[in-house]
C-alpha cells in the first residue's frame, strides 16, 4: 500500500484530494528538436483533464514518456505520492498508467480477444489460458456496452471497431490513469457519443483521464480540467469552468485565432464534373452526383459507410464494375492515378501514415512527386523551381518544419497531415478531393486549412470534401451527400441540413430502414 | 495559386552544412574503408601497385557489377532479385544455342539481352500479377532458369565462341584498361544519372519508400517493378555475354552462387534492404573495396575461403559499426 | 468472418496435405515400389531434417525475419561434433549432442544479438554470418574430412536406431513438432513472435521486450540447426567443409510451400512440416521416377513455383464488404 | 594485354603455384604433400598451394589472374573446366609463366604438359574390373556420378559404356546413371532411389569420394551389405570404414603424392627449360624415374592401384 504523501497543489487549480499522477520537470529531447522541456502536470482521481496544445506542441511525445515508451531525459514522474520510472510499456501497465496512443497499435492477423492481452496473456499451468482472455474480452466489451466478434482478426474490422479494441486493451488493466491521445479523429459522431459515454463510466469509477483533442467542442463536454502546452512547454494549466474557448485557444496558440469556418461566400457555377452509377462488387453500389463549379459538396456518413472507397475509384485508384465520368462537359476515362491527376482531379488520402506520406523522404520530394512531369526530366537541373513550389505550399499551410530537407517522419502528426495537402494542391486541380482533410490538425492550422479551401473554390475549383465531422461538413459545404453502408442516403442543401437530419440519415434511418444495421 | 502570405515558421531550403553530416554518410565511410585496404595492399603487397595488375584485377568483379547495378534499383524498390545467376547460365546457354546454330557473332549480343530480359520478364510478372514477394518467387525461377540451362546442356558444354565475344570479354582498350571494366564504368555513370537525376530515379526512391502512397500519387508501381526485373534481366544477359566471352564455355553452373556476392555488394553499398535509400556511388565504391580485398587476398595466396569469412565480417561490421557508435537508438 | 479466415487456412493446409497424398501416390502408380512401407518410412526418416529446420526457420520468419546462415551452422556445429567425438571416442554421446546443440545455439545467439540489439536487418546480418559461418568450418576442420570410421559406432548409429520401431531421427522430429506448436500457440514467447511480425512498430507500445525475443528466436534457430548439424554427420556418416551447402533455399522453400508468409506474422506448424514433406515426397520421388537427372532442378522450380501460385491465390484480400450482404448472388461474392 | 614476357627471369627459389579444383579435398591435400616432398628435393622450389572454395572454373580463373600478377614460374593445375580456364591459361603462358595441368586437364592449347595420374581407359576398366570381380562376373550394376557436368566422371563414364561391350564385361548390364552432385545427402538419396528401383541390383560403382561414401552408408542402413557390393574411386583415409563394414571389397585410387611429387618435377623442368621439356619428350621425375610425353604433351603414370580389406588400413594413414 502506498502512503499518501501531501502534495503542493497542482497549478491553477485548487486541489482538496490529492493527484494520483503529478509530473515535474520531464525533458525530451530527440535528434534535432527538444520535444518537451521541464513540463509539469497533474491529475486527480476521478478527473478527466484536457491537454491540449497545437501540433507539435509535444503531447503525443508526453504520453510516450508517461507510457514508458520513451524515457524521459529529465523530470519526475510521482504516481500515488511515489516516484516511479518505467523501464517499458509493461511497467507503466503494471503500475496502472494505459493510454490509447495516436497513431494505431493493432496487429491485424490477432484475434480481437488477444490483441486486448497481447504481450501479458493470463498464464495457466504454463500455458495460456486461452479461454480466460475470451471470457474476459466478451465482459470487457460488456462493461462498454459494444458488440464485437471477440474470435475475429482485427484486419476485419472498421476503423472504428479497430479503435474500440484499443480502447478495451487500455481498459483490461486496471487503470488508474487513461490517456485518449485524439481518440475521437477516426470516430465518426455516433461512436464518439459512445466514447463519451465510456469516459463518464471511468470517471465515475475514479480513473484519472487525459483527454487529448484538437476539437474544442468535446473537449468542453467531457473535460473538466486543461493544461495547456506550446513548444513543448508547460503554458498554462486551470479549470475549464474558468476560461472560453477564445482563451484556451490563444493559450495554445499564442495569438487569437477567428472563426473556424470562415465560409468564403461564392456562388456555385456550371456542372463541372459528373459522376454517373459508380457500382463496385462488394464497397459501394450506383453512386451518382454532380459537381459544380467553385462548390463545396460534403460527404458525410459513418466511418466505413464507403467514401473514401468511392473517391479512391473516382480517382482510378479501384476498378470499377460500372460507372462513368464527365469531365467539363465531355466523357472521361480513367483508369489510374495518373489519368486524374491529369484531369485535374486530385485526392487527399484520409489515412496520412499509409497512403499520404513518404515518411522517410524529405518533405520537398513529397510535395513535387505528383507533379515531377510538370517539374521536368532532369530534376537536377529544377532545383530552384522544386523549392520554390514547395515553399510556396508549406508557408501557406504554416507548416512547422526547420528546412525543406526535414525527412516527413520528424515532423509531428498535424504536421505530417499538413505536408499531404500540400502536395496535392501542388498538383493545381481543377476538383479536389479532400477525404478527412482536418484529421488531428490542431485549431489554428485548422482555420488555415478552411480558409485555404475557401480560397480553392474562390478561384473557381471544386471540392468534395469528404469528413466524419459534422461541424465542419455544415460550416463549410453548399451540399451534403450522405451515405449509408456502400449508398446514397439522402442528399441535403445547406440550408436544410440540420445536424440531426443528417445524422440520422447517416445511420440509414429515414427510408430503407431495413438496411440500418 | 495567390501571393504567398508568409507562414510563422522560417522554412530553410536545406539544412546547415554540418560536418557531423558529411562524416556521417555511409559513402564516406565507405571511401575511407577502400582507400585503408588499398594502402594496406599497396604496402604490404609488393605486386600490388603494378598498373597492369591492377587493371586485370578488375576482371574479377566487373560481371557482378554489373548485375549488383540494377538490383541497386531493385532492392531500393523493396524487391530482390535471387535468381540472377541463373538468368545468366540460361542467357549464356541462349547465346551458346545462337553460336552454334550458326548465327553470326553479331547477334550473340542481342541474342543474350533477349534472353536476360525474357527471363527478368516472367520473375516480374510473378511478382506484379500475382502480387507474390519477389524473394519467393526468384528462389523458385533460380532453380528453375539453372535447370532449363541444365536440360538444354546435358552433360555437354558449348565452347569455341567467336573472337569478338573474346575481345569483349578478355580484350583491353590502349592495351590495359580491361573492356569489361569501362564498360561497368560507364553503366555505373548511367545508372547514377537515372536514380539520382531524372524523375524516373525519384519514383523509384518514393516507392521503395511508400508503395501506397506511391501509388496513390499516380506512380505506376507495378509497371516500374517489372521494368525493373526486365531491366536486371538484361544486366544479367550482358554480364553472360561477357563472362562466356572471358571464360569461352558455357556450363550450367556458370556463375554459381553469384547472386549472393552481387547482393552483399549492393548491401556494403548502403542500399537499405528496407527499401527507399540507397546510391549507385555507394554501391561501386562497394564494389571497388570488395574488390581490393578479395584481390590484395587472392595476391597473399589466402586460400578463398579465408576470403568468404573476411568478407561476411566485412559486411557485418560495416554494418554495425554505425549503429554501435551512434549507441541504440529510439525506433520510429 | 474469423472463422472464415481459419476455413481459408484450413483449406490452405488440407489443399497442401491433400496434393501431398497425390503425388505419393502418383509416383507409385508409376514405380510401385516408392509406396512400399520401408520406402515410406524412410521417405519420413529422409524429411525429418528438413521439418526441423523449417520449423525454426518458421518462427524466424513470423517475426519478418529470415535465417540465411541455417545451413553454414549446420555445417559447422556438425563439423565440430564429428572432431569433438572422433578426437575422443569415449565420450558419452550426450555431451557430443549437447555439446553440437550449444555450438549451434551460439552461433544463433550471435545473429540474434545483431539482429535484435542493433536493429539490423536480418537478411543482411544472416547473410553474413552464413559465409563467416561456412568458412570457420574449413578453418577449425582445416578442410579435412571426418569419415565414417573417424566416427565411434554409436555416434552414427543412433540416428537410424530405432525405438519401437521408429528411428530416432522421427521420435526427435515429432518431438521437435510438438514443441514448436506448443510455443506457437500457448506460450507468450511465442505469440509475441506473431505480434512482433505483425507490426513491429507497435510491439514496444505494449510493451512485448522485442531485441529479447529476436535473440532468442534466432537462438532457437541456430539450436535447431546445431542439432540437425550433429544428425546430418552421424547420419551421412561423414563431415566435410560443403556439407548442406545451399540448404538454407530449401528450408525457406519448405516454409513457403507451407503458407508461411515472408511478410511475417502468419504462418502455422501444420504448414511448416507440411511444406517440408511436400519437398521431402519430391526430393525421393525424383530417384526413383526416372526422370533425366538434368531435368530435376528445372522441376523443383516449377512446383516451388506452382505452390507459391496455390497459397497466393486465397492469400490476397480484395475490397472489404460494405454493402449489405443480401444483395442478390452476382453481387454479394466477395 | 601482352605486355611481353613480363614474366622476370626466375631469378632465387622457383615459384610453382598448384592449382587445385577445390580446397578441402583430401585428394589435393595429399597431392601437396608430394609436391612438397619433390620441393624438398630439388631445394630452389617454393611450392603455393591454392585454389577456390568451391569447384567452380570462374574462382580458378580468379586465382590465376593473381598469380599471373604475382609473376609466379609455373603453374600446376587441376581444372574444373578444361575450356573455362584455357584464355586465362593462355594470357599466363604469354607473359612466359609455365602451365601444366594434372589430374584433370586442360584442352591441349591452353597447357604444355598434362600429368593424367593414369590414362580414362585404365581407370574405367579397372571400375568395371572391380565391379564385376565383387559379383562374380555377372548382374546388375549403376553408376552414380558427381554431378552431371564433372568432366573426368564424364570421361570415364563413357569408357566403361563402351567396354561393356567387350566378352569379360558381356554379362555385366548397366541399368542406369545417377548423379548425386557430390552432396552426401543427395547422393545418399539417389543411391537409395537405385537400390529402390533396381531389386536386383549387384553393384554401385561411384567414380567419386563423396558418391562411393553415401552408396556405401545406404547400403549399410538398407542391411544389403553382402548382397550390393559399392565400388570405384575414394581414399582410403575416407573409406577405410566402409570396407571394414564390408559394403565395398575394393576401390581404387591413383597416388596423389606421386601426382603432386611428379608434377612438380615436370614444372621444375619446363621452369629449367630442359631439352627434353617438349612434347614427344620425358621429365625426369625424381624416385618416379623418368615419364614419357605423347606428341599431345600427355604423360601418364601407372594404372590407378587397388585397396580391400588387407591394405587400406596400412594407407589410410598416409591420404
Ligand atoms: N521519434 C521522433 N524523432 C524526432 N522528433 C520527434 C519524434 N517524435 C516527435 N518528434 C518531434 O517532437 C515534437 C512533438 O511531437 P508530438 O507528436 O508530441 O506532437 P503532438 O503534440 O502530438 O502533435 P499532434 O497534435 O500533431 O499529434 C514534434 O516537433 C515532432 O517533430
Ligand atoms: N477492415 C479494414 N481493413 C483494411 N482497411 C480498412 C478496414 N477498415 C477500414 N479500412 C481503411 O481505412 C480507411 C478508413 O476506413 P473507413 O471505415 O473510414 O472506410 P471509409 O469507407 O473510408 O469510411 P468513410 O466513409 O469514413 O471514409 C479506408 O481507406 C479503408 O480502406
Ligand atoms: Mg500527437
Ligand atoms: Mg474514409
Amino acid at each position: 500500500m502506498r502512503a499518501n504523501l501531501p502534495h503542493p497543489a497542482p497549478p491553477g487549480t485548487a486541489a482538496y484530494t490529492p493527484p494520483v499522477l503529478q509530473l515535474a520537470g520531464i525533458s525530451k529531447r530527440f535528434a534535432g528538436i527538444t520535444a518537451l522541456n521541464k513540463v509539469a502536470l497533474s491529475v486527480q482521481p476521478g478527473e478527466v483533464m484536457a491537454l491540449v496544445g497545437e501540433n507539435g506542441a509535444g503531447k503525443s511525445t508526453l504520453v510516450k514518456t508517461l507510457t514508458g515508451i520513451y524515457q524521459p531525459d529529465e523530470g519526475t514522474i510521482v504516481l500515488d505520492g511515489q516516484a516511479v520510472t518505467f523501464a517499458n510499456a509493461q511497467d507503466a501497465m503494471r503500475a496502472g498508467i494505459t493510454a490509447v496512443h495516436q497513431e494505431s497499435v493493432m496487429f491485424d492477423e490477432l484475434t480481437v480477444a488477444e490483441n486486448i492481452y497481447v504481450g501479458r496473456q493470463p498464464m495457466q499451468g504454463g500455458r495460456i489460458d486461452w479461454p480466460r482472455i475470451e471470457r474476459e474480452a466478451v465482459q470487457l466489451f460488456a462493461r462498454l456496452e459494444v458488440t464485437l466478434p471477440v474470435r475475429a482478426r482485427v484486419k476485419d474490422l472498421s476503423v472504428a471497431q479497430r479503435h474500440f479494441v484499443e480502447i478495451a486493451r487500455a481498459l483490461s488493466q486496471q487503470a488508474r490513469v487513461v490517456i485518449l491521445d485524439e481518440p475521437t479523429a477516426a470516430l465518426s459522431q455516433r461512436e464518439i457519443h459512445e466514447l463519451y459515454r465510456i469516459v463518464r463510466q471511468l470517471k465515475e469509477a475514479g480513473t484519472a483521464i487525459i483527454f487529448i483533442s484538437h476539437k474544442f467542442d468535446e473537449i468542453f463536454t467531457v473535460a473538466d480540467s486543461y493544461t495547456v502546452l506550446r513548444d513543448g512547454q508547460y503554458v498554462a494549466a486551470g479549470r475549464l469552468a474558468d476560461i472560453s474557448e477564445g482563451e484556451l485557444v490563444a493559450l495554445m496558440v499564442g495569438r487569437a485565432v477567428h472563426d473556424a469556418y470562415p465560409k468564403a461566400e461564392v456562388t456555385p457555377g456550371p456542372v463541372l464534373m459528373e459522376v454517373k452509377d459508380f457500382c463496385h462488387p462488394t464497397e459501394f453500389d450506383d453512386v451518382s452526383f454532380q459537381l459544380r463549379q467553385g462548390e463545396i459538396l460534403g460527404f458525410y456518413g459513418l466511418v466505413g459507410a464507403g467514401r473514401s472507397e468511392v473517391m479512391q475509384a473516382l480517382f482510378g485508384l479501384t476498378p470499377l464494375a460500372r460507372g462513368s465520368v464527365t469531365l467539363g462537359g465531355k466523357a472521361v476515362r480513367i483508369g489510374c492515378a495518373a489519368e486524374a491527376i491529369a484531369h485535374g482531379i486530385a485526392y487527399v488520402p484520409e489515412d496520412r501514415q499509409h497512403q499520404g506520406a513518404h515518411l522517410t523522404m524529405p518533405i520537398l520530394h513529397n510535395i513535387t512527386l505528383p507533379i515531377l512531369d510538370r517539374i521536368g526530366f532532369f530534376l537536377r537541373s529544377r532545383r530552384a523551381r522544386e523549392n520554390a513550389v514547395a515553399r510556396h505550399f508549406s508557408e501557406q499551410l504554416e507548416l512547422k518544419a526547420s528546412h525543406l530537407c526535414q525527412h516527413v517522419a520528424e515532423l509531428s502528426g498535424g504536421n505530417q497531415q499538413k505536408v499531404v495537402l500540400g502536395k496535392w494542391l501542388a498538383t493545381d486541380p481543377k476538383v479536389i478531393i479532400l477525404d478527412e482533410p482536418t484529421k488531428g490538425i490542431d485549431i489554428g492550422s485548422k482555420a488555415a486549412v478552411h480558409r485555404f479551401i475557401g480560397q480553392l473554390v474562390s478561384q473557381g475549383l471544386a471540392v468534395i470534401l469528404v469528413s466524419s465531422e459534422l461541424p465542419e461538413v455544415l460550416g463549410l459545404a453548399d451540399r451534403v451527400i450522405v451515405m449509408h453502408q456502400g449508398r446514397i442516403q439522402r442528399e441535403f442543401a445547406r440550408i436544410d441540413a440540420t445536424p440531426e437530419r443528417v445524422v440520422a440519415a447517416a445511420s440509414g434511418c429515414e427510408a430503407h430502414t431495413e438496411e440500418a444495421a | 495559386m495567390q501571393a504567398t502570405h508568409s507562414s510563422r515558421y522560417t522554412i530553410h531550403d536545406r539544412p546547415g552544412f554540418r560536418i557531423k553530416a558529411l562524416l556521417g554518410k555511409w559513402e564516406t565511410l565507405l571511401a575511407l574503408l577502400f582507400v585503408v585496404a588499398f594502402l594496406a595492399n599497396g604496402i604490404l603487397l609488393p605486386t600490388f601497385l603494378d598498373p597492369y595488375n591492377l587493371a586485370d584485377g578488375t576482371f574479377n568483379f566487373s560481371e557482378k557489377a554489373l548485375i549488383a547495378l540494377p538490383m541497386a534499383l531493385l532492392i531500393i524498390c523493396r524487391e530482390i532479385d535471387i535468381s540472377v545467376s541463373g538468368i545468366l547460365a540460361l542467357s549464356s546457354v541462349a547465346i551458346g544455342v545462337a553460336h552454334t546454330s550458326g548465327l553470326p557473332p553479331e547477334v550473340l549480343l542481342p541474342v543474350a539481352l533477349a534472353a536476360g530480359t525474357a527471363c527478368g520478364l516472367l520473375n516480374g510478372v510473378l511478382v506484379t500479377r500475382f502480387a507474390l514477394p519477389s524473394i519467393v518467387v526468384t528462389i523458385g525461377t533460380v532453380s528453375l532458369f539453372r535447370g532449363l540451362a541444365s536440360v538444354v546442356l546435358g552433360d555437354k558444354a558449348f565452347t569455341g565462341y567467336p573472337q569478338l565475344m573474346a575481345d569483349w570479354g578478355q580484350g583491353y582498350f590502349f592495351g590495359f584498361i580491361p573492356r569489361e571494366f569501362v564498360v561497368l564504368l560507364v553503366f555505373a555513370a548511367l545508372f547514377a544519372v537515372v536514380l539520382h537525376c531524372t524523375r524516373w530515379g525519384r519514383r523509384i526512391y518514393a516507392i521503395g519508400n511508400n508503395p501506397v502512397a506511391a501509388r496513390f500519387a499516380g506512380i505506376e508501381v507495378n509497371r516500374y517493378r517489372l521494368v525493373l526485373f526486365m531491366l536486371t534481366g538484361a544486366m544479367a544477359g550482358l554480364a553472360a555475354y561477357l563472362l562466356t566471352g572471358r571464360i569461352g564455355s558455357t556450363r550450367p553452373n556458370i556463375a554459381m552462387g553469384w547472386e549472393l556476392e552481387v547482393i552483399t555488394m549492393v548491401i556494403l553499398g548502403g542500399v537499405s534492404i528496407a527499401g527507399g535509400a540507397g546510391t549507385i556511388g555507394g554501391v561501386m565504391l562497394a564494389v571497388l573495396t570488395l574488390g581490393t580485398v578479395t584481390y590484395g587476398l587472392s595476391l597473399a595466396n589466402i586460400p578463398g575461403i579465408y576470403m568468404t569469412i573476411v568478407i561476411g565480417l566485412l559486411l557485418l561490421v560495416t554494418i554495425a559499426l554505425p549503429r554501435l557508435l551512434r549507441g541504440r537508438k529510439v525506433a520510429k | 468472418m474469423s472463422l472464415l479466415n481459419k476455413n481459408v487456412l484450413k483449406q490452405r493446409e488440407t489443399l497442401l496435405a491433400a496434393s501431398i497424398v497425390a503425388l505419393v501416390l502418383l509416383v507409385g502408380l508409376r514405380s510401385p515400389v516408392f509406396v512400399s512401407p520401408a520406402s515410406l518410412a524412410n521417405l519420413l526418416t529422409d524429411s525429418t531434417l528438413l521439418v526441423m529446420l523449417a520449423l525454426a526457420q518458421m518462427l524466424v520468419i513470423v517475426t519478418r525475419g529470415v535465417d540465411l546462415s541455417v545451413a553454414s551452422n549446420l555445417a559447422l556445429s556438425g563439423m565440430m561434433a564429428a572432431l569433438l567425438a572422433s578426437r575422443n571416442p569415449d565420450l558419452p554421446l550426450v555431451l557430443v549432442v549437447l555439446a553440437a546443440a550449444a555450438i549451434g545455439l551460439v552461433l544463433g545467439l550471435v545473429n540474434g544479438w545483431l539482429i535484435g540489439y542493433l536493429e539490423l536487418p536480418p537478411i543482411v546480418v544472416t547473410l553474413g554470418t552464413m559465409s563467416v559461418y561456412r568458412g570457420l568450418v574449413f578453418v577449425l576442420s582445416g578442410g579435412a574430412w571426418v569419415s565414417s570410421h573417424h566416427m565411434p559406432e554409436h555416434f552414427i548409429a543412433f540416428p537410424l536406431a530405432r525405438l519401437l520401431g521408429v528411428t530416432h531421427l522421427v521420435w526427435i522430429a515429432g518431438a521437435a513438432v510438438l514443441a514448436a506448436w506448443f510455443l506457437a500457440r500457448h506460450s507468450r514467447f511465442g505469440r509475441d513472435l506473431y505480434a512482433i511480425g505483425n507490426a513491429p512498430s507497435c510491439a514496444r507500445y505494449v510493451g512485448i521486450p522485442m531485441a529479447r525475443r529476436l535473440l532468442w528466436t534466432y537462438g532457437l534457430s541456430g539450436l535447431m540447426a546445431g542439432l540437425c548439424g550433429y544428425l546430418w554427420v552421424a547420419r551421412y556418416a561423414v563431415a566435410y567443409t560443403e556439407i548442406a551447402y545451399g540448404f538454407e533455399f530449401t528450408v525457406i522453400a519448405a516454409c513457403v510451400i507451407g503458407g508461411i508468409s515472408i511478410a511475417g506474422g502468419t504462418g502455422s506448424v501444420t504448414g511448416a512440416v507440411l511444406g517440408a514433406l511436400f519437398l521431402g515426397v519430391i526430393g525421393n520421388a525424383l530417384p526413383v521416377v526416372q526422370v533425366s537427372p538434368f531435368w530435376q532442378s528445372a522441376l523443383t522450380g516449377i512446383v516451388i513455383l506452382a505452390a507459391v501460385l496455390i497459397n497466393a491465390r486465397d492469400g490476397r484480400q480484395g475490397g472489404r464488404q460494405i454493402l449489405p450482404l443480401h444483395l442478390g448472388p452476382n453481387r454479394s461474392a466477395a | 594485354g601482352d605486355k611481353g614476357s613480363a614474366g622476370a627471369p626466375p631469378e632465387g627459389k622457383v615459384r610453382i603455384a598448384m592449382v587445385v579444383k577445390s580446397l578441402g579435398n583430401g585428394f589435393f591435400d595429399a597431392a601437396h604433400t608430394g609436391a612438397k616432398e619433390a620441393a624438398g628435393q630439388l631445394k630452389d622450389v617454393e611450392i603455393i598451394y591454392t585454389g577456390p572454395t568451391t569447384p567452380s572454373a570462374e574462382g580458378q580463373i580468379e586465382i590465376v589472374n593473381s598469380l599471373i600478377s604475382q609473376k609466379v614460374n609455373a603453374i600446376v593445375i587441376s581444372a574444373n573446366d578444361p575450356n573455362a580456364l584455357v584464355p586465362i591459361a593462355k594470357k599466363a603462358m604469354a607473359r612466359g609463366i609455365k602451365v601444366l595441368s594434372f589430374d584433370s586437364g586442360l584442352a591441349q592449347e591452353g597447357r604444355l604438359m598434362q600429368l593424367n595420374p593414369s590414362n580414362a581407359e585404365l581407370i574405367g576398366i579397372k571400375q568395371l574390373q572391380m565391379a564385376s570381380d565383387a559379383i562374380g562376373g555377372a548382374g546388375e550394376v549403376a553408376i552414380l556420378s558427381a554431378s552431371a557436368q564433372a568432366t573426368n566422371q564424364n570421361i570415364w563414364i563413357d569408357v566403361m559404356k563402351g567396354a561393356l561391350a567387350r566378352p569379360e564385361f558381356a554379362k555385366l548390364k548397366l541399368v542406369t546413371t545417377v548423379y548425386g552432385d557430390d552432396q552426401s545427402d543427395k547422393s545418399y538419396r539417389e543411391a537409395l532411389g537405385l537400390l529402390r528401383s533396381y531389386p536386383n541390383l549387384k553393384a554401385i560403382i561411384a567414380p567419386t569420394t563423396v558418391g562411393i561414401n553415401a552408396a556405401s552408408k545406404a547400403v549399410v542402413d538398407e542391411k544389403l551389405v553382402g548382397k550390393v557390393y559399392v565400388t570405384g574411386l575414394g581414399l582410403p583415409s575416407e573409406m577405410a570404414g566402409h570396407v571394414k563394414s564390408g559394403a565395398v571389397k575394393q576401390f581404387a585410387i591413383w597416388n596423389p603424392i606421386d601426382l603432386g611429387y611428379a608434377v612438380t618435377y615436370a614444372a621444375y623442368d619446363f621452369v629449367k627449360g630442359a631439352p627434353d621439356a617438349r612434347p614427344g619428350g620425358k621429365i625426369a621425375a625424381g624416385r618416379m624415374g623418368s615419364i614419357a610425353i605423347d606428341a599431345k604433351g600427355e604423360a601418364a603414370m601407372a594404372e590407378p592401384f587397388t585397396y580391400d580389406a588387407k591394405n587400406v588400413d596400412q594407407f589410410s594413414k598416409i591420404f
